[in-house]
């Protein structure tokens, strides 16, 4: 994909064209806040798909019916990387069993991480989980006399968001609290796909309020509707 | 009145007007509603909003709008939202004034462990190790002892740590006991139990002033 | 200053207490882009104080009459750490006679070393200028067997920036390319104080649309007027 | 015609459709200039804006408005406004197509210095060393030649480098001279010098293809 020509071109393409990038082994990094903003198209795309090994990076594991949790509970991940998985009972049962690998973040650690990422960055030095087991698996350095954990930037072969709207150049506003980790995750995949509640033309988003810059997102697809309302119902 | 909405009310006389305040999930989603009207606070949530306000009405909860714990929550005059970059920015440079948090043992010095039971419960650690690590006071409202009756405040943690010394006051439906640079001083006794009875309970050494508080008068035993 | 009460009953004072925080020999970081963006009502404020030994932090050393310049140019600065001071020549002459110290910064390293501050982390690794002279006094480290600069977060005693709107808790919204390096300064002042030109009610500014919430501000202070209308005069 | 706009319409004609382009100050702000309507364009500066466009007309200047080289510009549709980390995220990210930058000296590698100028100027490096070191596509825009004469493109730089193995096309009023694995390769001649000419005023080995077109035909000579 010619990214630059799409800049001018319009970015929106068809679901088929979006999912053909998400294939079997692929690192898939996922905005969201325990399912809300996580693009629920995009799930079900790749859950109907049949795409399997996936690698998840992202904050919670949602739950068996809502945000990520279908492609947790229907055996298509190999590894997670979250800040936890209260949420899905079901995913707490295969790590027990081995059947799911899950590699826990403080949760701030991880925004920042998939936010190094994206903005191009080899990591983040932090001093939150120092004296805790988030000591495991990390360098340490000391700066201005102080100890930091060294972690390392997150990026994913393809990263998939929730936006409110889009404009055809992939510019991207949010809505309340289902922005979360969608402008981080945004920028952090080789490959970037939004699903959007609504496709605007260009001029159609006012440019003070853009979260994301569409020079960070490759497809946008329109969103068949969102379906995290649930944990009230 | 329920243990849990006595603990949540006890909470909530800590918390001062103009306070920035995090609430963890469980028994401290529950803070809110014992804060008086005349005191003003912005609940902050890692969902990414600062200024949230209570539970909308049944049927008018907003499919978009969530706390850290995914309870339809609605926004206050000068609310703002923004990506969970920043709500841990806030968090770790200090600008939160007190987090109210669950736990699952505490020790003599403050530290929390509430994200791991070995063996048994791996849910993740979320957003709790910024929080306790990092907001300027730390409030821990938990039960006094496990559900097999043994202690939850020890004098080490045996439990995987959220924090080091990171707990300022813990309060339980027993007691309200303060985290000191010298041990555990015990503040406030519950209605309903006597100094002896905490003592029992709590597995670390709890030093006793000369004046411990009644709290809960109102309430008779649970 | 109680930040939390402040929080509850609205952060506006005068220009004179704001300005009480900022003394002799602190080190002031500021917003702008070649003084677009500089709040000028607190730099002359600055100025008229005769506030003296200041170590700035910001993206440029303004223009002889613009931005920061004047606190340069009045032999107010000590130490300057910057991108470029291109466009203020009396920065050059001051850096040359030893009157004034200039460490520089990649433009890009410097906006993460002021985010990675105002975020409570300790730094940030970053490949920009590996085999440049941007490495000295630089600790390298190895992340996924690559090359990185420890390029440590930078905070200030004060921090000052300029926007549009501001409400009394301290939510701001900037305009145009104003924006710059003014919400990143934001966050890393150990005391923040944002000069407005507007100041609003509570519920005046669009929840959505806020850059910076109001948490990271103590103080906001009524602008006189812009007056960086100056490279095209 | 003068040099720099002949500089700078050589430039344009390495820009395509929807490529995102960063113009540095001084020539390569002349470029959009010379772009061709049909090709679109986004120009990113470092000031925070993505999808900027031409000079407003005299009187119209917006003093929040200006591109990375302090010039009042105008927003196109699809525009968007956001802050200097986020610009430069943008850049080591590479999604930066193309960058134009000027240049003190430029080695046969293709190492940039252009910050610099050691015991006489010390401007600063701004952004150029993301600028050099991460867009996809690095064009340079100089004279071939110092004031005094001295070759700017030379087997290694002497003055402190921008970025190393950066440059991947070099345009002056002499030549177009593209930077490859095995050194600098002479694409194109100006209408008004020789090959000779361009050899004698540069300062690294230059190869010479069979074929060297000429370019800038019908301006005759400076």
């Amino acid at each position: 994909m010619d990214v630059g020509m799409q800049a001018a071109t319009g970015k929106v393409v068809s679901l088929d064209r979006a999912l053909s990038v998400i294939t079997d082994g692929v690192a898939l990094m996922y905005g969201g806040f325990g399912g809300v903003g996580t693009p629920p198209t995009l799930v079900e795309g790749i859950l109907e798909k049949g795409v399997r090994n996936l690698t998840l990076i992202g904050n919670d594991a949602g739950m068996p019916e809502v945000g990520v949790g279908p492609l947790i509970v229907n055996r298509r991940v190999a590894r997670l990387i979250a800040t936890h998985i209260g949420s899905n009972p079901v995913a707490g049962e295969l790590m027990h069993r081995g059947e799911l690998e899950v590699e826990f973040s403080p949760q701030g650690t991880l925004a920042e991480r998939i936010r190094a990422g994206g903005m191009g960055l080899g990591g983040i030095l932090v001093d939150v989980g120092l004296g805790t087991v988030a000591e495991k698996g990390r360098q340490q350095l000391a700066v201005g006399g102080r100890s930091y954990l060294v972690e390392p930037a997150l990026v994913a072969d393809v990263a998939i968001v929730y936006a409110a709207r889009a404009d055809l150049l992939g510019n991207l506003v949010y809505e309340k609290t289902a922005r979360n980790f969608n402008p981080l995750v945004a920028m952090a995949g080789r490959v970037t796909i939004a699903e959007a509640g609504e496709i605007v033309p260009l001029g159609a988003l006012d440019p003070e309020t853009i979260v994301t810059p569409g020079v960070f997102i490759d497809m946008v697809v329109q969103s068949r509707g969102i379906k995290w309302k649930w944990s009230w119902e | 009145m329920g243990v849990r909405e006595r603990l949540a009310r006890r909470a909530a006389r800590e918390i001062r007007h103009g306070m920035v305040v995090n609430l963890g999930i469980g028994i401290p989603t529950l803070v809110p509603g014992f804060v008086p009207p005349d005191v003003q606070v912005l609940f902050h949530s890692e969902s990414g909003i600062l200024g949230y306000g209570g539970r909308p009405r049944p049927g008018l909860e907003d499919p978009y709008m969530i706390n850290a714990g995914g309870e339809p929550v609605t926004a206050l005059p000068g609310a703002s939202y923004f990506d969970s970059a920043i709500a841990f920015g806030m968090i770790r440079r200090g600008r939160l004034d007190m987090t109210i948090l669950g736990a699952l043992q505490v020790s003599a010095r403050g530290d929390l462990a509430n994200w791991l039971v070995p063996g048994r419960r791996v849910p993740g650690m979320g957003g709790a190790m910024e929080l306790a690590q990092k907001a300027k006071r730390v409030v821990v409202v938990t039960t006094h002892t496990a559900r097999d009756g043994e202690p939850k405040i020890l004098a080490e943690c045996s439990y995987p740590l959220t924090a080091r010394a990171a707990v300022d006051l813990i309060i339980t439906e027993m007691a309200v006991i303060e985290v000191t640079p010298s041990g555990l001083v015990l503040r406030e006794v519950a209605a309903a139990y006597t100094v002896d009875q905490v003592i029992a309970a709590t597995g670390a050494p709890l030093r006793i002033p000369p004046v411990v508080d009644r709290y809960g008068e109102d309430e008779g035993r649970a």
